[in-house]
């Protein structure tokens, strides 16, 4: 599972269709072991159909995907299995370890990581958005897995938690290191967490621009660099100067 | 729907004036069923009274017939209900993710699914002779059918995620069908289940026509043959509270923990 | 309602030639041999000149016919004895004006079945179609005979048509009902005779025509008219037992070889002669009933029995055999 | 599951395979039959062969009855069924909203669900005399109280997200009930509604012991009593088909563009 | 409906608890007609259920709300009618306008607002995240309603789509003025937005600070004002200095 071949995937002249609507044309792309890579799109561009078509969930109408190693999806909606409480959601990546206590451990590890360890015995339909969401994350990073697909994870979170949850999911990448393909709608999400960040186009979808950030970790949300990469990728987004918009 | 809102008095409330308004409800029916018996609409012969089924309710009770019948009964539906319910719902899982499986097999069942248990009867003497076996087909057959169809049309309504989910984590086989499958379709089959129960009171009268010598679809069919409509009647009625008294037991199926979601949304 | 093809099938059996009749009246019965004579007197009403058409009605089984006359959707059935004692004893206006048949039931055993009488029996399930049917008064009487106790044979109430797979199958070892039920084990090779009922019971009564007073009292004339084709259509079976199984058989919807060979295969087995209802016959059954505990009262044999429509002279029903459809193929 | 991203020829083969397959079975149904038949495993008359079975089709449809019975019973199906849905599905909706109502009134309901139909008869000839109205009573009788259930119990899972949007956009009375109920839970309400059309067919020989003179039910019965178990296959053969072919007909109603969400998310 | 006194809102000593969580505690609150609220506040803390029982959806278990005026939700998950189309759902506001001409320009405008214009045919389910929060959008919009309560509307939307949409309102709100409770976990949207700044505490929620926010509009992302009020409700949200975030 650590070989370093294991979490490869390649796009390859990737088009995909529902019904009428084309969303994906012709995007090739490859994602390097262990990177980083965030997604940057307009809403409804095919976002979430090229995680799908990543983790193998869809067949692409033409083009092909080649997978190595197991993938997980943080689910832009209600991935929760609603029957099961909190804590068996997060046990569920951790079915395979044999030793009970072992694994009770690391799942109350993760409930204390996303806060929500007085919440372990709530059902989903008893939690707040922001409390899915992490538990959902809690459940992703549980076990082990080599890609990680993550489909605007933090966007039902507050700022403070965004910024813990960005902060948590570097620690974690840091100690097991995981292929990540990550779409956010946030600037400085991208800006910290990126290895590499893809611009993606209006629908149908290609990558209109990729932007490799090689700043050195950790990185400070007001360094420079930061900065500067935040800038690039508004600047990506045609958003050159958004201090003239005004409400 | 806000019911998780309410404050725990009122529903305690609400739930005693409704059992109350219940019992209103059925004190009226017998109360017309005693207006109508009393104005003589209806000859007597035709038309029971409740006081002569009452009577009748006695006398079958002291002969202590009515208490082998519903033991009787009950065994013989508990038997054939369990097995439809233990082979259907896992069969109908398994059909409900088999797309190649549905498409060959869903017409067969379907076919059969429609045969009244009148028309299975010769064979379920030729095959299980008479006595309980028979009966217990019977009712298996009735129940059966519909028990695999309704499980298996629910999984069709599982929204797809649950499934991309387990295929995240590596649920398949049997694991997939009893850990994800299953909990997602639960509160669909729940309901079901309570349907198809309905099914197996309905057809126990047809079941126990084959050589039983007891039991309550039997005691209809005896006080039937026998011109006993008072009798009929209150055997009618011990299978009406019978049944309504085990659905209760079934509601309470939906108030487990696993199934709230299914409800409380 | 779009009735397609109303001119074939069982319709055209209630249909014919005879413009005479002006007036209608349905009558019950079920496809045992015990009730021939009704849809005969239906063929003859409709085919010689008679003053009603007597329509006849087939029935599933008898409590429903009961439940049909004591709504009056039939004011004339036939049915099992006892239960029209039953019926009396309850109340329900009924009469008994005429009967089915003699005889034309047997105690079937398995074919290979050791059994040669009732005390073989002992310990057997044994069906018979009702509680209340004279094969299970009889049967009891044949037993206190045989010095046997009640609980001696087991006895299975079942739905006559399931008596002859249920004997193969192995499940009763013998059962006691009205034909065809009997001749199509034989046929069959399931079963033999054990009894004929005439052997146990000599003028065995099974069933008998029972007219709802209201009728009676309404239009006597026609019950008359009824009664005598009854009597009529007897008479006429009881010579043209083959083409009477002919005609019958669409009515039946049974194979015409079960009911040619119940009428023909020996003439004992049924008689449609001498069916004028005696007090002396009924009271038997009536004691039986009682001692049984199936019966409560006794109900006078005069409020029982209406003689008053059998006519003196029981002539053959004129009825031109060439008339009758030969079955399409 | 994630049917929808399956390009459409792939989709077009698996149906064309899936009803090959679902022949493949039939046959292989057909085969058994003929072979146990002709290995003489059970008597003949008590086990009819295909041939006679075939022969006493033939006879039936030509003499016009099978036709006959089809629409009889076709009938009687229809108009019990559609007057026990047309009632049932809107006093269940309406049950299912108000919490007073239901506790009055489904114990009561509950009751009536599990009475026989041959318990029925008796009362249903008392009233509605012999014929059709009876037999049509005892269809209604059988499916009305599982259709108004079902959907009852159908709406409390309801999520109130729906009901929170209505009352925001002043939905009440019958345009709630029509306009927001009903539509969230038309799928189940369509598999309901199969169950039910399935206890309607099941149904259907029971009630025409009604005096009724034709019928596919009362084919049976004639058959039965008439000892030609042939004739009874061949009357079973057809309403097995006759229900299946028409229950292909509920399913098409899940390819509505109003009821996909509840099979496609 | 254009009565002043139309769309007051009122929250007195509120408390409310799910079972055993107890979840506001002695709200007490008030809206002005016309005036538009920010909540801010973090995950889980019973924004949601703010707004549930400020709608009327749900009863609280201890105090009074007082509502005067119809009021209608953007709810945080899901809120469209699954068996409508896009352009019924927008539709079901505008029922009671009796002209059908006019109701469908309507539609058409909003749908062109929320650029979702070649979707009005699709279900819900046929749609990206984005996109259903943006029908959703639409559909409060239209017609007329007194209240606006709004559950992070712009959480699934890119960052442009925010601009945009967060322009329309101002829009919208301008032409017809309306009552508005808005939840966000964006503290731009926060600044340029409102007129109060609600920054609820940790559950069970109180209010522990209020910032009235009385810059002039139109206001531009740039203008000083407004960053100094973002980073007074960063401040306020216990973030004083976030430059020092490293991830
Ligand atoms: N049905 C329920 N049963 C039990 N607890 C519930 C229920 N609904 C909500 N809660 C609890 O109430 C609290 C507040 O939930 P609410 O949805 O109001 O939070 P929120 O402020 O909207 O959070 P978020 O920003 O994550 O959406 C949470 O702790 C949640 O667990
Ligand atoms: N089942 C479906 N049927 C038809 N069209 C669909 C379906 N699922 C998605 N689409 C369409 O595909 C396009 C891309 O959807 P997708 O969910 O991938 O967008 P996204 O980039 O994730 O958007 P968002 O940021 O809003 O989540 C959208 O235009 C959507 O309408
Ligand atoms: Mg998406
Ligand atoms: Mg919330």
């Amino acid at each position: 599972m650590n070989d370093k071949q294991a979490s490869k995937l390649v796009v390859d002249q990737v088009s995909h269709r529902y019904g009428e609507v084309a969303v994906l044309e012709n995007l090739t792309l490859e994602v390097k072991v262990n990177e980083v890579v965030m997604l940057v799109g307009p809403s409804g561009c095919g976002k979430t159909t090229l995680l799908d078509l990543l983790s193998g969930h869809m067949a692409p109408v033409s083009g092909k995907i080649t997978r190595q190693g197991t993938a997980r999806t943080v689910y832009q909606q209600d991935g929760l299995f609603p029957w099961l409480t909190v804590w068996e959601n997060v046990g569920i990546g951790l079915r395979s370890v044999p030793d009970p206590k072992q694994r009770d451990d690391e799942i109350a590890e993760l409930l204390e990581l996303v806060n929500l360890t007085s919440f372990k015995n709530h059902y989903p339909h008893q939690l707040s958005g922001g409390m899915r969401q992490r538990a959902e994350l809690a459940r992703v990073l549980a076990g082990d897995s080599d890609i990680l697909l993550m489909d605007e994870p933090f966007s039902a979170l507050d700022y403070q938690a965004r910024l813990t949850m960005r902060r948590e999911l570097a620690r974690v990448l840091q100690k097991r290191p995981r292929t990540v393909v990550f779409v956010t709608h946030d600037i400085e999400e991208a800006a910290q967490l990126a290895d590499r960040v893809l611009i993606l186009s209006k629908r149908p979808a290609t990558i209109c621009q990729e932007l490799p950030i090689t700043i050195p970790r950790p990185r400070g949300l007001a360094d420079d660099e930061v900065v500067e990469a935040m800038r690039m990728i508004l600047r990506a987004l045609g958003l050159n100067n958004t201090d003239g918009v005004t409400v | 729907m806000t019911r998780q809102s309410s404050p725990p008095s009122t529903q305690k409330v609400s739930s005693r004036l409704g059992r109350f308004s219940s019992i209103l409800v059925l004190l009226g029916l017998i109360l017309l069923w005693y207006g109508i018996s009393a104005l003589n609409l209806f000859p007597a012969y035709a038309f029971p009274s409740p006081a002569s089924v009452l009577v009748s309710f006695q006398e079958e009770l002291t002969a202590g017939r009515l208490l082998n019948d519903i033991v009787a009964s009950l065994w013989r539906v508990a038997i054939g209900f369990v097995l439809a319910v233990g082979l259907g719902v896992p069969i109908g899982l398994w059909l409900g993710q088999h797309l190649q499986a549905r498409q060959a097999l869903v017409p067969m069942l379907n076919f059969f699914r429609f045969l009244s248990p009148l028309a299975w009867i010769p064979f379920a003497i030729l095959w299980f002779h008479i006595g309980d076996k028979p009966a217990i087909f019977l009712i298996f057959m009735a129940t059966f059918f519909p028990m695999t169809l309704a499980t298996m049309v629910a999984v069709a309504s599982i929204p797809s995620i649950y499934f991309r989910v387990a295929k995240d984590y590596n649920y398949s086989g049997i694991e997939l069908l009893t850990q994800v499958t299953f909990p997602a379709v639960l509160p669909q089959v729940i309901t079901a289940l309570r349907m198809s129960y309905g099914i197996a009171w309905v057809v126990i009268v047809a079941a126990e026509m084959v050589g039983c010598q007891d039991g309550l679809g039997y005691g209809i069919w005896e006080a039937r043959n026998g011109l006993r409509l008072d009798s009929a009647v209150c055997y009618m009625i011990v299978i009406g509270s019978l049944g309504m008294g085990i659905d209760r037991l079934f509601a309470e199926l939906t108030k487990l923990p696993a199934v709230r979601w299914g409800y409380e949304r | 309602r779009y009735r397609p093809f109303t001119g074939s099938g069982a319709a055209v059996v209630h249909k014919g030639s005879n413009k005479h009749a002006d007036r209608e009246l349905t009558v019950g019965f079920l496809p045992v041999t015990c009730h021939l004579t009704c849809p005969v007197t239906d063929f003859a009403s409709k085919t010689t000149a008679t003053n009603t058409n007597f329509n006849s009605r087939v029935f599933t089984d008898f409590p429903t016919v009961v439940s049909a006359l004591e709504a009056k959707q039939v004011q004339a059935t036939f049915m099992i004895v006892p239960l029209a004692m039953k019926l009396r004893e309850q109340g329900v206006p009924v009469k008994i004006c005429y009967l089915g048949h003699r005889d034309g039931s047997e105690v079937v055993v398995g074919k290979n079945s050791k059994i040669r009488s009732l005390v073989d029996l002992k310990g057997k399930k044994v069906a018979v179609p009702s509680l209340f049917s004279n094969q299970n008064f009889v049967l009891h009487k044949l037993m206190v005979d045989y010095q046997m106790k009640p609980t001696d044979i087991n006895f299975v109430v079942l739905p006559p048509p399931d008596m002859p797979t249920s004997l193969a199958a192995g499940a009763i070892d013998a059962y006691f009902v009205g034909e065809p039920f009997c001749a199509k084990a034989e046929l069959d090779g399931i079963g033999r005779v054990l009894y004929y009922a005439r052997d146990i019971w000599p003028s065995f009564i099974s069933c008998a025509l029972v007219v709802h007073e209201d009728l009676i009292k309404s239009q006597p004339d026609m019950v008359q008219d009824l009664v005598r084709g009854i009597a009529q259509s007897g008479a006429w079976a009881e010579t043209h037992r083959a083409e009477a199984a002919k005609l019958v058989a669409p009515y039946y919807r049974q194979d015409e070889k079960v009911l040619k060979y119940v009428l023909t295969a020996d003439p004992k087995r049924v008689s449609y002669v001498n069916l004028t209802p005696t007090d002396k016959d009924l009271a038997r059954i009536e004691d039986m009933g009682l001692s049984m505990g199936l019966l409560t009262k006794r109900t006078p044999m005069d409020e029982l029995i209406d003689r008053k429509f059998v006519p003196d002279v029981i002539r053959e029903a004129p009825i031109d055999v060439a008339q009758i459809p030969s079955p399409k193929k």
